[in-house]
């Protein structure tokens, strides 16, 4: 939707949209990018080590999101793409969310109907 | 999708760049890097069923995947990952050198990701190695209660059954599994790449076939980010310690 | 079957209150069906090509009657969700003092257990007037329980328990159906209900006394078949006891040709049916390690419904320090234990401890087939079946 | 043939004058000869007519199978198979019609033909990725065709753990291989369409500018990527299940048997939009140009698809409120369920209001397509009973559900890619089908189709078990009318199956836009060329410029312009004197 332009057509470009695919991300970039990511492991395996009972794993996950979130921005050059290809790059995670929510939504649900008989 | 944009691209029909159905080549460019998303996004959705299914059993049986996860060894495991960071580094260099048209650091840096995907796929196969001989795998070796007599008279105590430590070992199958099934394809893809780039394919100006190998790659690292919190790590932080 | 009555009968309370419902529900899809034929008849006539009618200015699009459209349905779709999921509530909220029955579904057939342990297959009794709740597993696959003229149903689930009630308003008989494909003989997974005054229950009730179980008839059959004789623990000759050993690691080796028993390695599986199975029928394939292949093979010699009985009884030897009275205990809890479903149904279902309240304490999510096995080396066979 | 005329010069009228219209000389489906033009095709119009031939086999196969259940169910006791064969018969009806027919049949023939040309572009943005859709496609279905003869499978289209994982004997993992890789080609279909629907727009083409088949599609697509990976790793997982005997499913193994059924319908759901959106597309297509009208609220109609497509993947709780599905969840999806009926709602009324002052013509295509808005409105209100929790609670698992789906999957479903057939066979193959023959077939499958499936409600609603190789006798008059039913569609599907052939070779030439259409795709001659158009168009306007009033006076002209030929035929005629009647109307 982000290209519709009347008296335009698909692929005249909104301004920006040229650039697609074309950014030339400069190398010191992706070093410091990589060293992000080694902070991050080893903030992983602490934070793996620190015994924090049921908040292990969000945290786990909060990493491992950040981690996925720079390799997408940068390796994955998504912080240059058009609206259009972020969009549908986190369409699976939302449509993935959907499937997490109503699912567990039930087996978390079912002891909740109680029966006077029992 | 990789392979079409380069047989097309790379000028087989001697005409140009930009394909039959393309304008110009922005639109082309735009196409394929939308495509492709939209085949990370059902990569991200399949994969997601086995999350799930992952996540379902770890809430219905924490104590087995507990168990079960400390079988793994974490040195491995953070090794791997470590590899996994680096060949994205290294892919990402790659694209960066097609775009500037470097043919030698192409094919070097390509070369660089094929090797290191190979010690990835080779520290895995060492792990399967070892849980086939500790007959941890279900369903072709599984001997986990005469190995582990004590766990499982202790599991027994905590009312673990025999069939949950199982479980964990099938969901991880499944998804170091299927991942290697795409470390595989990915290796396949980066080495016809390293042959086409060598004959000056993607050095051009038609640089996007590897930018596209670079996205599937990139994803499949993404996909190792969150299984190997969720696959060694359950138990906390043991590096030096494998479990069997 | 030819005398169960089907669709008419509104036999239980829930009913009529099903039924109108489903009229309303009608009510609105013809009212709309009939709305649209009409309107789509008319105007195609109407408007036919060449007829002379006014079609100037036609409109494009109206913002009011796209709301009312959108509007007016789902006004009326909210309401039949309000009445149908309040209708529903009380179709599964079970109330107080429900009597309790015990279904068991195996593929093809139903098993009933009255408070007073007398067992029944294909057929239900029960007293009218009085409401009724069904614990309901599965040995094997999916089945679901389905009364058309009580107008409910529920599936019935391996590894869990499920629950249905009702109160029959209607003496009579009436179809009892599979509802849930469950393979070959789905079709055949029939059976009748018959609703009775309660004095004929009780009747009934009495007259019949608790029937085998089939551990018991396995028990028996042990006997008669010999097996006693060498796995009974006074027995003169040297084979393993079977005591407490259902769904526990066995040590087994696999004789290959040429190679003398003490030179295979010996490796551990899990005792599970399948294993029992082969055990009598090719007890050569896997020998318990440390014994001599001795024991002959039954194969041919007992049938598969035969077999079927032993391997129960030798599952419910897995429960030793139990006395091994199967479901036919009388006591005034009328609830199955653990050991008892583990005998009936070769597993105890997850949410054991929420259903019965009975059994052992602890994480109740965590019981899901605890007692049975399989996944061993070689089963990738086709022999991993047998509960018939 | 006269109607065929009629149709004809109520078409393109100015052109009939000279009395002659002629196949071009140079189209797509002339360019080359020979197996490997067709086999390395790359032309989006080409693979659409391999996709239309394997698909018309499969659903040979398919109704092969309806038909052969339904001859069994004559009779209480079955008549003609055991029951093992029945259950494998029904599975292979299932399997067949879901899989490889009616996911991939509107999309991939129509679809994969008009999309390109709506939007005005060469082709799809993958070429190849769309040939390799077809590969896969037919690879998946030879090994479901291959498992079917080597044994069959018998666990219905659900694949149910664990009876599909342990208990089943059939050849279900050979099945569960073709399934898996007919729903690859299902993903490549939909990445290449919202691929070339975001980027090859022809200028000016914007989005509101769009014909709806193409909103629907691109609905249809979303639906296709979301939600088909889910099906592929479910599928898998049963294969792993049953191939290794570990239990992810099993609960013997410590699996859980619902969450099978979770994973399964949350692409099952979605997946009958993927069967029905691609239908709403032709309808709308459909009844815009026959009611010379551009359709009744054209963005309710384009956003109602996007709404169906987005709330459709919350609802697949509904296939489970009998199973251990918790009550509170049951509530949710049912509630969910009652929202999805909404869009349709709006699109079903904005389709009626179209008609409102047009100028109807019941051609072949408007009669699928307006049985379309009929049958799909029974349809879909029955699924009203399905989606209330307590009334399904007594009808799941009946004969009431298969009456539902079948209301929407047959009633429209398949009528609507009859519809299509016929509406756009004159742009694929530049020659019109009999047009009186193609009234009957419709009218004969409308009367054999309510006979066959509306019996099943009736039934259904008495507590008549589906996948039942043998039943109780009180139902057997309904069957008995269902089979009857049943064998009267068989009979209207050899008609167009024979006339289609026929106007191969004997029929009228079409040009290139003989219903006076305004989309994009009509403004080329039939058939295409390979590129499809001379050169890009240009968009100034939205797809439906119909105006019922204008086209009332050029259909007048038309007639008058008729008669006054006629008059000057007959004329000669009675100069002439001796030459035959026949010859000379046919000249008009
Ligand atoms: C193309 C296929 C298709 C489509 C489009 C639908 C559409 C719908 N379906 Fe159906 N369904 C199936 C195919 C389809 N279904 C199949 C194959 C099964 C069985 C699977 C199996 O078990 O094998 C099934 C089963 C099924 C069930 C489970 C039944 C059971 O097993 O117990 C339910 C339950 O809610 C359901 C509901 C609905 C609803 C609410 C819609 C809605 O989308 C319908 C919306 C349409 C309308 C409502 C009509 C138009 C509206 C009006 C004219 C205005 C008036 C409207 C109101 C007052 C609200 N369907
Ligand atoms: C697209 C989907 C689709 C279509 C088109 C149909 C079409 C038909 N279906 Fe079916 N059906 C399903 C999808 C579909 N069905 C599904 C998903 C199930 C559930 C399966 C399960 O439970 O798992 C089902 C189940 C099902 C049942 C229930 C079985 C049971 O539960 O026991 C019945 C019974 O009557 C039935 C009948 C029919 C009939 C009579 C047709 C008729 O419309 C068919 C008409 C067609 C013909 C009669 C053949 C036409 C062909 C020719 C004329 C060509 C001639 C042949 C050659 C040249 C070789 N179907
Ligand atoms: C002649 C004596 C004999 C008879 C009679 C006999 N068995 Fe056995 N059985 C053995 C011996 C010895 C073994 C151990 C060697 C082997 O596994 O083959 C054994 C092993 C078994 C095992 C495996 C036990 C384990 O710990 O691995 C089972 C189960 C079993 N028998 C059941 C039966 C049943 C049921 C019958 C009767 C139908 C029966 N046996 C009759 C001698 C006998
Ligand atoms: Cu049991 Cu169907
Ligand atoms: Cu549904």
């Amino acid at each position: 939707m982000a290209n519709a332009h009347v008296g335009h057509g698909a692929h005249d470009h909104a301004p920006g949209e040229h650039d697609a695919g074309h950014h030339i991300i400069e190398p010191p970039t992706y070093y410091k990018v990589f060293g992000i990511l080694m902070i991050l492991l080893i903030v992983t395996l602490a934070a793996a080590a620190i015994d924090l009972g049921p908040l292990n794993l969000p945290i786990a996950m909060l990493i491992a999101i950040v981690k996925a979130g720079v390799v997408m921005a940068y390796f994955m050059h998504l912080k240059f793409n058009s609206a259009l290809v972020r969009l549908f790059a986190f369409a699976g995670v939302a449509w993935l969310m959907i499937l997490f929510h109503l699912t567990l939504n039930d087996y978390v649900s079912r002891p909740w109907l109680q029966t006077p008989g029992q | 999708m990789v392979s079409d944009a380069h047989a097309h691209g790379a000028g087989h029909h001697g005409h140009g760049l930009v394909q039959h159905q393309f304008d110009d080549m922005p639109q082309q460019r735009e196409s394929f890097t939308l495509g492709m998303w939209l085949f990370l996004a059902t990569e991200i959705m399949m994969f997601g069923g086995l999350f799930f299914a992952y996540s379902f059993y770890r809430w219905k049986l924490p104590g087995a995947f507990n168990e079960g996860a400390s079988h793994l060894v974490q040195l491995w495991g953070t090794g791997n990952t470590f590899v996994l960071l680096f060949s994205s580094l290294t892919m990402a260099m790659a694209v960066h050198a097609a775009a500037i048209k470097n043919k030698q650091k192409l094919v070097m840096w390509l070369g660089i990701t094929f090797v290191l995907g190979l010690v990835f796929l080779g520290v895995k196969a060492i792990e399967w190695g070892t849980d086939y001989q500790e007959g941890l795998i279900p369903g072709v070796r599984w001997n986990y209660y005469d190995h582990h007599h004590e766990a499982a008279q202790h599991l027994a105590e905590q009312n673990i059954g025999v069939h949950d430590v199982m479980m964990f070992f099938v969901v991880y199958f499944c998804m170091t599994g299927l991942h290697a099934i795409h470390m595989i394809i990915g290796l396949g893809l980066v080495a016809y790449f390293m042959f086409l780039g060598g004959k000056g394919h993607f050095t051009n100006g038609n640089d996007q076939p590897v930018e596209i190998l670079g996205l599937y790659w990139h994803l499949v690292d993404i996909i190792w980010i969150f299984l190997f919190p969720l696959l060694y790590l359950i138990p906390g932080l043991n590096l030096f310690k494998g479990g069997h | 079957m030819g005398d169960a009555k089907t669709t008419g009968a509104q036999a239980s309370t829930i009913a009529p209150e099903m039924d109108l419902l489903y009229l309303a529900i009608t009510g609105v899809a013809v009212f709309f069906t009939i709305g649209i034929f009409i309107a789509v008849a008319f105007l195609a006539v109407k408007y036919r090509r060449g007829a002379k009618v006014d079609r100037s200015r036609p409109p494009q699009y109206n913002h009011l009657v796209e709301f009312m459209w959108t509007v007016i349905p789902l006004g009326i779709a909210m309401g039949i969700f309000v009445w149908s999921a309040s209708l529903y509530f009380r179709a599964v909220r079970i109330p107080p003092g429900a009597m309790d029955i015990h279904v068991v579904g195996k593929q093809w057939m139903w098993k009933m257990q009255h408070p007073n342990g007398r067992w029944e297959n294909n057929e239900l009794h029960i007293p009218v007037g009085r409401p009724i709740q069904l614990t309901m597993t599965s040995e094997d696959v999916i089945h679901s329980f389905y009364v058309p003229a009580f107008r409910l149903k529920q599936d019935v689930v391996p590894g869990q328990f499920t629950k249905m009630w009702f109160t029959p308003t209607q003496p009579g008989t009436y179809h009892l159906y599979c509802a849930e494909f469950c393979g070959t003989l789905h079709s055949q997974m029939v059976g009748t209900v018959y609703v009775m005054d309660p004095a004929d229950y009780e009747r009934w009730l009495a007259e019949g006394p608790g029937q085998e179980t089939v551990a018991a008839a396995g028990a028996r059959l042990f006997r008669k078949h010999g097996c006693s004789g060498c796995h009974a623990p006074n027995s003169a000759v040297r084979a393993p006891l079977l005591e407490g050993k259902f769904g526990r690691p066995v040590a087994i080796q696999r004789p290959r040709a040429g190679v003398p028993l003490e030179q295979v390695q010996a490796e551990t599986i899990v005792m599970d049916q399948r294993y029992i199975h082969d055990s009598i029928v090719l007890p050569e394939q896997e020998v318990a390690a440390g014994f001599r292949p001795i024991m002959p093979s039954y194969k041919n010699r007992i049938s598969e419904e035969e077999i079927f009985q032993i391997v129960h009884y030798i599952k419910s030897l897995g429960a030793a320090s139990q006395p091994q009275t199967g479901g036919t205990r009388q006591d005034n809890t009328n609830r199955l234990t653990r050991e008892d479903y583990e005998a009936r149904t070769g597993f105890v279902p997850s949410n054991m401890d929420r259903i019965t309240g009975g059994g052992r304490t602890g994480n109740a999510a965590n019981g899901a087939g605890r007692t049975s096995g399989g996944a061993n080396g070689n089963a990738g066979g086709s022999t991993e079946r047998m509960t018939r | 043939m006269s109607d065929a005329t009629i149709a004809q010069s109520g078409g393109v009228a100015p052109v009939t004058q000279d009395g002659k219209l002629a196949i071009p000389r140079e189209h797509y489906l002339n360019v080359e000869y020979g197996w490997k033009s067709w086999l390395f095709t790359l032309d989006h119009k080409r693979i659409a007519i391999l996709y239309l031939v394997s698909i018309t086999i499969m659903f040979a196969a398919g109704g092969l199978a309806a038909f052969m259940v339904r001859l069994h169910l004559m009779q209480p006791e079955g008549m003609l198979f055991r029951a093992q064969t029945y259950n494998k018969m029904f599975s292979a009806h299932g399997i067949i019609m879901v899989f490889f027919f009616l996911i991939p049949s509107i999309p991939a023939v129509f679809g994969n033909f008009l999309v390109p040309m709506m939007i005005g572009a060469r082709d799809l943005a993958f070429p190849k990725l769309n040939l390799l859709s077809w590969y896969l496609y037919v690879i998946g279905a030879a090994l479901g065709i291959a498992a079917l003869t080597l044994g069959g499978v018998d666990t219905g289209w659900t694949f149910y753990a664990p009876l599909s994982t342990q208990y089943s004997y059939g050849q279900v993992s050979l099945t569960i291989a073709g399934a898996f890789i007919a729903g690859f080609s299902s993903i490549l279909t939909g990445l290449n369409f919202i691929v070339t629907i975001h980027k090859m727009r022809a200028p000016g083409l914007t989005w509101f500018r769009l014909p709806l088949f193409i909103w629907s599609h691109y609905a249809t697509s979303l639906i296709q990527i979301l939600g088909t990976p889910v099906l592929a790793i479910t599928l898998l997982a049963l294969a792993v299940e049953r191939g290794f005997h570990v239990g992810i499913f099993d609960p013997k193994l410590g699996g859980d048997p619902v969450l099978m059924q979770h994973l399964f319908w949350f692409y099952s759901h979605p997946a009958v939009y993927i069967m029905i959106l691609p239908s709403f597309a032709v309808v709308s297509e459909i009844i815009a140009c026959f009611s010379r009208k551009p359709i009744f609220g054209y963005k309710f109609v384009a956003a109602a698809s996007l709404a169906i497509a987005v709330i459709g993947f919350l609802v697949w709780g509904h296939h489970m409120f009998t199973t251990t599905q918790s009550p509170y969840a049951g509530m949710v999806f049912s509630l969910l369920s009652f929202l999805v009926a909404i869009p349709s709602a709006i699109k079903v009324f904005n389709w009626t209001a179209t008609l409102y002052k047009g100028s109807i013509r019941l051609t072949t295509p408007m009669l699928y397509a307006l049985g379309f808005i009929g049958l799909f409105t029974i349809g879909g209100l029955t699924g009203l009973h399905l989606a209330a929790l307590a009334v399904d609670l007594h009808v799941h698992d009946t004969y009431f559900v298969v009456a539902h789906f079948h209301y929407i999957m047959v009633g429209g479903a398949l009528m609507g890619y009859m519809g299509a057939m016929h509406f756009w066979w004159p742009k694929m193959t530049g020659r019109m089908y009999p047009e009186n023959w193609g009234r009957t077939a419709a009218i004969v499958l409308f009367v054999g189709f309510n006979l066959t499936f509306f019996p099943q409600f009736i039934m259904g609603y008495q507590g008549m078990p589906r996948r039942y190789a043998t039943y109780a006798e009180e139902y057997q008059l309904w069957h008995i009318l269902s089979t009857a039913g049943s064998t009267v569609m068989g009979f209207g599907f050899l008609f167009p199956f024979t006339y289609l052939l026929w106007s191969l070779k004997a029929g009228p030439i079409a040009g290139p836009n003989p219903f006076r259409a305004t989309g994009l795709e009509w403004q080329t001659q039939s058939p295409p060329t390979t590129f499809n158009f001379e050169r890009t168009p240009i968009v100034t306007h939205g797809p439906y410029l119909y105006s019922p009033e204008a086209d009332e006076i050029l259909d007048a002209e038309a007639d008058l312009r008729r008669a006054e030929l006629e008059l000057e035929l007959t004329r000669s005629e009675i100069a002439a004197h001796n030459r035959p009647e026949g010859e000379a109307t046919s000249g008009v």
